[in-house]
């Protein structure tokens, strides 16, 4: 069976989600669904082994070797991500069950549960897969699970939300489709592995620059790059806490990803940054999506979607990083995608109890939570300060390796930049952290959110800091995945 | 057989007019009308193309589901989109299609030429699809050899967006009205 | 390229632009999606033509014959029409509930409301 | 017990002290017995290190590695046991003096006070133990988060205020300024270690030397030197303990030692004496000396004044590192010591006449002299320190630096210390005078003697080390010639 | 128009053999146009026309939304069973050749299952969108 790993992890949800959506209550597809991402998650480090050992696995679907069938190539890069998105369905799931059971109701639960696993089917299809057009497959299974789940919130707000998402990861996917289809038209081909070994020979042809556009912005509409992101403060801001937990720290990642593999892989560095513009394109988009989503969110009144512009500035420190276009700053992207997807997840999750239990996400509700709620709050303070980038947490670690690999290229400006946004980050944390700090709040009585919340969001806590303290696990793969993208990606 | 191509550059031309009208019209009905038009008119393009199953589904779905599920919509939602101050065309939304469609033009200025049988897409992965199946699979239909054996991945891809959607459209509108009312109100 | 095949693609562009443009500038939801579904739908005719052979027989195996127009795009337009047909229910769907909940289908009239779209 | 395993220790026991006090804050006495012994049984473990450093056994611990080739790791030279031992050896001070203070003033949340306070000096000890530039950055960092509860710890508005102006500046220096510049040192040297010698000499193009030294001065703002003193009197807000453990037990003693390190082991005196312009430094924490003394002068309110005297003599201290004549630096090292033996004393009066007389301002201190003898007599000790009168610790460190002043014929440190002094005599001496020799203008409101007892013990005993120093400062001199090598 | 009685005995003429139509182009997709997905849709029309005449209620009674759902899951499942055995047969996921001793053989019945799967979950879920937008509107 170890040889099927790669469809193994996908295969898990696959069969979950149909079953799920046919059971009854809430607890049975909940119980499901959590067990499903457990031994995903299991399947996706197993495999990250693998991939330690052989450099590289493939997996040839239905027997038809690439490309004319459609392959699974795992490298350090998706490999790393794939633990990444079950690792956090494994925490998110347990988590959910109280969150769900307030927010959507039982009665809708099984439903609810299945649209879950078919998001996580997604992005692992997505991130697993060495096929341009697959891609676009799971993107949409992907996407339409998640247009439903954002419409699941509370707030009436969340519908509107949840089709402007609709309308823009629409258009951003069949832009890319647009993209894969020049693609195809040149070459013939789809698979990724035979595109990146065709392209070279005609890549001065107006086709394929067209191309490149096209898939670039397509994907920067779904992972909200500066200009593009206007869909993602409402969606984050009004789905339900669970989901909005996984999302902000997945969702985006996997778009990232498969810019990165573009960019590096399939057309590669000559390419994206010799022949065209990439750098000069995405380093000021990026820039100013730093420094405007930051200074934004200092004055949100609602945490949430202060957490939400936030991402959006930490999508720009991750394109940043993949823009400089050498391995280190490479590095710093990897690092900064699984170790944002550590802390944004904390934080979500952190206020998903602060919702459950104050039934509200505004700074209001934030007051003197270190008396009623002290270890959530604690869980918040902790998250925070690994956003910030404070030193023994993640934040520091991905902040480090970003402002190295922008010394190495000697270019202040950026550094100047990356530490203003971090001070900025000082800003919107800290207000909030006052508030739960010093604040008054309402009812002094001490109401800490339940075992079933804290568990899950404690483990994500302990693991910003055990990943910021021992970072042998991540920098050293991350280290091995840019050096594999550097080389074109194809086995070391 | 130049025939095939007329047709083809005259049905677009069709479709062309066709959407202009219904980017203009007021009435969404009518929109939605013309639409199921539209898609009929375009499953007879892809015909025109050789491609009998698209054709085939674009009926079914674009003249038959699509446009179902829409007028079922508007039997709730209503029928006339309120005619607007901004009748004259909006500048950003103009700009960007500008921008998109330069580029796309030019995109095309480099495309092998249209049907030639010896463009890089029929000589590099498809031969195999083509003279191969037959010994390998050995079903007449090429479409159906590849959707559901070669690429049967794709398919049951395909299967789960249905079923997602499924899932989702029981999720936001399964009978469940008198909850939302109060939950959202 | 030359001729006609020019002429093809320009259609297929414009058309795509149209939906483009719908999308972005309708307010009626409904008619959003609309524009989805023809920008959507000028993309599969790219494909479609990319795939196409002249004089080549559709993909139907009969003896004799050797040309054949090329499969490939055919299977990949029919997964994108099945992904196309589920956004638009799924966006149908959303502006049901959202007239439930707004009481209208205006983007102009939800911008109004909260700005939240 | 190896002096590896106590070097550890220093690190754990402070920690789990922490977590012990957290959890027996129910029981005031049992809180405060387990401040006191883990305190006791810190000072303990420090003196063993200096054991095995003074006995020449290898001493290093390597904990996991954060950044490739940087690990998190831990030894000693003499100018860290010197560092630890006064941090140390001052908490177990400073808690007697505490339990006094925070009983006589009952304080809210005195458990989250001690536990924060040995969370403090847990990152002292990991400052002053760090092998490596980045270990000393985190605990750094770890100092700053940890003493933020206690600067607000009264909690109303102007706690948070000053609150916000001490982490404000702190962070925003550390971040913007500090980590910039470790990371450069890490990109010119591919090392972050503390060498003998230093570790750039030669990796960097000489302006950018400059430019990475001016980063450090600013991005150690502990270190207090202007403009980025701003920090330490907002600061004031704070308890008078903390204000000690500010002032003389941690926090802006963490700041110049790690100036030294940076000076003595990442440029190395040597190779930053070529460093073009180096001399700005000296001449920014001259002007520190000179403005922060100004100030002080106009000061009505004991803590603030006590403040800038503090900024003024950690200006001595950058000013000799900088001035890098192997005296100088000696002399900057041991003034770390006497400073913090005469401020904590100045502290722990301003707090004993506090506790007793609830007085804050210099003009409520006329004839209170007869009140609180014991306490002003320490005052007076602490004082004198300061201006570095003879027989006080002052005198020894400032000594030194104006004999580093003479090797190099560096005029313009003479020319400051010699006019700091004369400000320094000017805003101390009246008060000392008049608290003997003028009348009480206003009966004060309450009859008061001397503060609480133990408050009392600690002051006499701080004061009584101030003196002893002068006498007996040999072991730390000979310890802290080695710094550059052996006696000049 | 659930009034008309032309329209309704025409209509009950037209279903069953739009069935049939469907089924036809269900099995009948390795030689000629169609397949699964195409069929499902007819076969769905085939109820969306009875909708239309017959009103919605008494189509639930027929296909009630429950077992729609049932159907729609179970094809899901057997698209992606036909992968699982296979993979228990030694080969690959959907590799049919490991279906039957015979490779091409295997292919058949590999081919004919998926569609089948396919036919399955679109028939079922065009159904239940039907349903749940046309129920939308009536007074739940």
């Amino acid at each position: 069976m170890l040889m099927h790993l790669p469809v193994l992890i996908i295969l898990a949800p696959l069969l979950g989600a149909p079953l799920a959506a046919l059971m009854r209550g809430s607890n049975w597809p909940w119980l499901l669904a959590t067990l499903i991402c457990w031994f995903s998650l299991l399947c996706s480090i197993l495999l990250l082994m693998q991939v330690n050992s052989q450099g590289e696995v493939i997996y040839i679907m239905g027997g038809w070797e690439a490309p004319w069938g459609i392959e699974y190539r795992l490298d350090f890069a998706n490999a790393l991500l794939l633990v990444l998105i079950t690792g956090l369905a494994s925490v998110v799931l347990p988590y959910a069950r109280l969150s769900v059971e307030q927010e959507v109701g039982e009665e809708r639960s099984p439903l609810f549960y299945a649209a879950l696993l078919l998001l996580i089917l997604g992005l692992c299809g997505i991130t697993a897969t060495g096929d341009a057009f697959n891609v676009f497959v799971f993107l949409e299974v992907s996407s339409l699970a998640t247009y439903t789940l954002i419409a699941m919130g509370r707030d009436r707000r969340a519908l509107t939300a949840s089709f402007t998402y609709l309308i823009m990861g629409t258009i951003g996917a069949t832009f890319y489709l647009i993209g894969v289809g020049f693609l195809y038209v040149m070459t013939g081909t789809l698979n990724m592995a035979d595109l990146a070994e065709r392209l070279p020979a005609i890549s001065d042809s107006s086709t394929v620059r067209t191309a490149f556009a096209f898939i670039v912005t397509g994907i920067c509409l779904k992972l909200a790059l500066f200009p593009l992101h206007l869909w993602l403060p409402n969606a984050y801001t009004y789905s339900p806490s669970a989901v909005t937990a996984f999302l902000a720290a997945t969702a985006t990642k996997v778009a990232v990803y498969v810019l990165i593999r573009f960019v590096f892989t399939i057309f590669g560095v000559d390419f994206s940054f010799g022949m065209e513009p990439l750098a000069e394109v995405l380093i000021p988009l990026s820039v100013i999506g730093i420094l405007s989503a930051s200074t934004v969110s200092v004055t949100q009144p609602n945490i949430k979607r202060m957490l939400a512009y936030s991402s959006v500035a930490q999508i720009g420190y991750i394109v940043l990083g993949l823009a400089m276009g050498t391995a280190m700053g490479l590095t710093a992207a990897l690092l900064h995608m699984f170790n944002h997807g550590l802390m944004k997840g904390a934080l979500f999750m952190v206020m998903g109890a602060v919702a459950y239990r104050m039934g509200g996400t505004e700074i209001y509700d934030m007051k003197g939570l270190a008396k009623t709620m002290p270890l959530t709050f604690w869980a918040f303070v902790l998250g925070g300060l690994s956003l910030i980038g404070v030193p023994l947490t993640v934040g520091f670690v991905s902040k480090w390796h970003l402002i190295l690999a922008a010394l190495e290229l000697g270019w202040w400006p950026i550094v100047i930049v990356i530490l203003a946004g971090s001070m900025l980050a000082v800003l919107y944390i800290g207000r909030v952290i006052e508030a739960g700090f010093f604040g008054q709040p309402a009812d002094t009585t001490r109401r800490e959110a339940p075992m079933g919340m804290l568990v899950p969001l404690w483990i994500l806590v302990i693991a910003n800091i055990w990943f910021g303290i021992d970072t042998r696990l991540t920098v050293d793969i991350a280290v091995a995945a840019a050096a594999q993208l550097m080389a074109g990606g194809v086995a070391l | 057989m130049m025939l095939e191509q007329w047709i083809d550059v005259f049905l677009l031309g069709f479709l062309a007019v066709i959407s202009i009208t219904v980017l203009r019209i007021r009435d969404v009905f009518t929109a939605v009308m013309l639409f199921g038009i539209y898609s009929l008119t375009s499953a007879s393009l892809f015909m025109v193309l050789d491609a009998a199953d698209v054709a085939f589904t674009e009926a079914a779905v674009g003249a038959g589901i699509s446009t179902i599920l829409m007028l079922a919509t508007l039997s709730l939602t209503g029928r006339k989109e309120k005619s607007l101050v901004k009748r004259k065309v909006a500048i950003l939304p103009l700009l960007v299609v500008t921008v998109t469609g330069a580029t796309l033009v030019y995109g095309i200025r480099d495309l092998p030429p249209f049907g030639a049988a010896d463009n890089p897409v029929h000589v590099h992965v498809a031969p195999r699809y083509i003279h191969q199946s037959a010994e390998e699979i050995d079903v007449p239909n090429l479409v159906t050899g590849v959707l559901a054996s070669y690429r049967g991945f794709d398919t049951l891809g395909e299967v789960v967006v249905i079923f997602t959607a499924g899932v989702g459209v029981l999720l936001l509108i399964g009978r469940r009205r008198r909850r939302e009312k109060n939950t959202n109100e | 390229m030359s001729g006609l095949g020019v002429w093809n693609y320009v259609i297929i562009i414009f058309l795509m632009m149209i939906g483009l443009y719908m999308v972005m500038s309708c307010s009626s939801l409904v008619k959003k999606l609309i524009g989805l579904n023809v920008f959507q739908t000028s993309v599969f005719f790219l494909y479609i033509s990319f795939g196409y052979v002249d004089g080549g027989a559709g993909p139907l195996l009969i003896e004799g014959v050797t040309l054949y127009s090329n499969p490939l795009p055919h299977v990949l337009i029919l997964t994108a029409i099945v992904v196309g047909v589920a956004t638009t229910a799924v966006g149908l769907a959303l502006s049901i509930r959202i007239k439930e909940s707004f009481g209208t289908i205006e983007e102009d009239d939800l911008h109004k409301m909260d700005s939240s779209i | 017990m190896t002096a590896n395993t106590a070097l550890l220790l220093t690190l754990i026991v402070p920690l789990l002290g922490s977590v012990l006090i957290g959890l027996t804050g129910r029981w005031p006495n049992l809180r405060e017995t387990v401040t006191l012994i883990t305190a006791i049984s810190l000072f303990a473990l420090v003196i063993r290190v200096l054991m095995g450093l003074n006995a020449g056994e290898a001493i290093g611990v390597e904990l996991v590695t954060v950044i490739s080739g940087v690990p998190i790791a831990f030894n000693t030279e003499p100018l860290s046991i010197l560092f630890a031992m006064i941090a140390s050896g001052l908490w177990i001070v400073t808690s007697v003096y505490a339990i006094g203070y925070m009983r006589g003033t009952n304080e809210i949340n005195q458990t989250r006070f001690y536990v924060c306070f040995a969370l403090a000096l847990f990152g002292a000890m990991g400052v002053a133990f760090s092998a490596n530039l980045l270990t000393l950055f985190i605990f750094y960092e770890v100092l700053t988060l940890s003493t933020y509860p206690l600067v607000t710890h009264k909690g109303d508005d102007k706690a948070k205020a000053g609150g916000r102006t001490y982490l404000a500046i702190l962070m925003t220096t550390s971040m913007v300024f500090l980590l910039p510049a470790i990371i450069w040192t890490y990109v010119a040297a591919g090392t972050l270690d503390f060498v003998p010698g230093g570790i750039l000499q030669g990796n960097l193009a000489a302006g950018s030397a400059t430019l990475l030294l001016l980063l450090f001065l600013f991005g150690v703002a502990k270190a207090a030197v202007m403009p980025v003193h701003r920090w330490l009197p907002a600061a004031m807000v704070a308890p008078t303990p903390v204000s000690a453990l500010l002032h003389a037990v941690a926090v802006v003693k963490a700041g110049v030692f790690t100036l030294i390190k940076v000076v003595v082991y990442i440029f190395g005196t040597d190779y930053l004496a070529e460093v073009p312009y180096e001399s700005i430094a000296v001449y920014l924490a001259g002007f520190t000396v000179i403005a922060a003394s100004c100030v002080a002068l106009r000061q009505t309110n004991i803590k603030r004044l006590l403040a800038y005297s503090t900024i003024g003599q950690l200006g001595y201290i950058v000013m000799a590192t900088m001035a890098l004549a192997p005296f100088s630096e000696i002399g900057a090292a041991i003034h770390i010591a006497a400073h913090a033996f005469g401020k904590i004393t100045l502290f722990f009066t301003a707090g004993a006449i506090y506790v007793a007389s609830k007085k804050t301002e210099i003009s409520q201190l006329n004839g209170i002299g007869w009140r609180m003898p014991y306490t002003m007599a320490a005052f007076a000790v602490g004082a004198l320190s300061m201006i570095g009168v003879p027989p006080t610790a002052g005198f020894v460190s400032k000594w030194f630096i104006i004999a580093g002043a003479f090797q190099l014929d560096n005029y313009f440190v003479l020319v400051v210390l010699i006019i700091s002094t004369a400000l320094n005599a000017a805003y101390f001496l009246p008060i000392i005078f008049n608290a003997f020799f003028k009348a009480e203008d206003v009966t004060p409101v309450k009859d008061h003697g001397e503060a609480p007892v133990n408050m009392v013990m600690a002051l006499s005993f701080t004061a009584m080390l101030t003196i002893l120093f002068f006498f007996f400062n040999g072991p730390v001199l000979d310890l802290e010639t080695q710094i550059v090598g052996g006696m000049p | 128009m659930s009034d008309h009685l032309i329209l309704r005995i025409v209509g009950k003429f037209l279903i069953p053999y739009i069935m049939l139509f469907a089924l036809y182009v269900q099995f009948h997709g390795d030689f000629g146009p169609g397949g699964g997905f195409q069929a499902g849709v007819i076969f769905a029309s085939a109820f969306v026309i009875h909708t239309l005449l017959f009103g919605l209620e008494s189509t639930l009674r027929i296909a009630p939304p429950a077992v729609l759902k049932v159907i729609a899951a179970s094809g899901v499942l057997l698209y992606a069973g036909v992968g699982v055995v296979s993979l228990f047969a030694g080969g690959n996921f959907l590799d049919y050749d490991y279906l039957a001793a015979d490779p091409i053989a295997g292919q058949h019945i590999g081919i004919m299952l998926v569609e089948f799967g396919v036919g399955l979950t679109v028939t079922s879920v065009m159904m239940l969108l039907f349903f749940t937008f046309a129920g939308r509107g009536e007074p739940a």
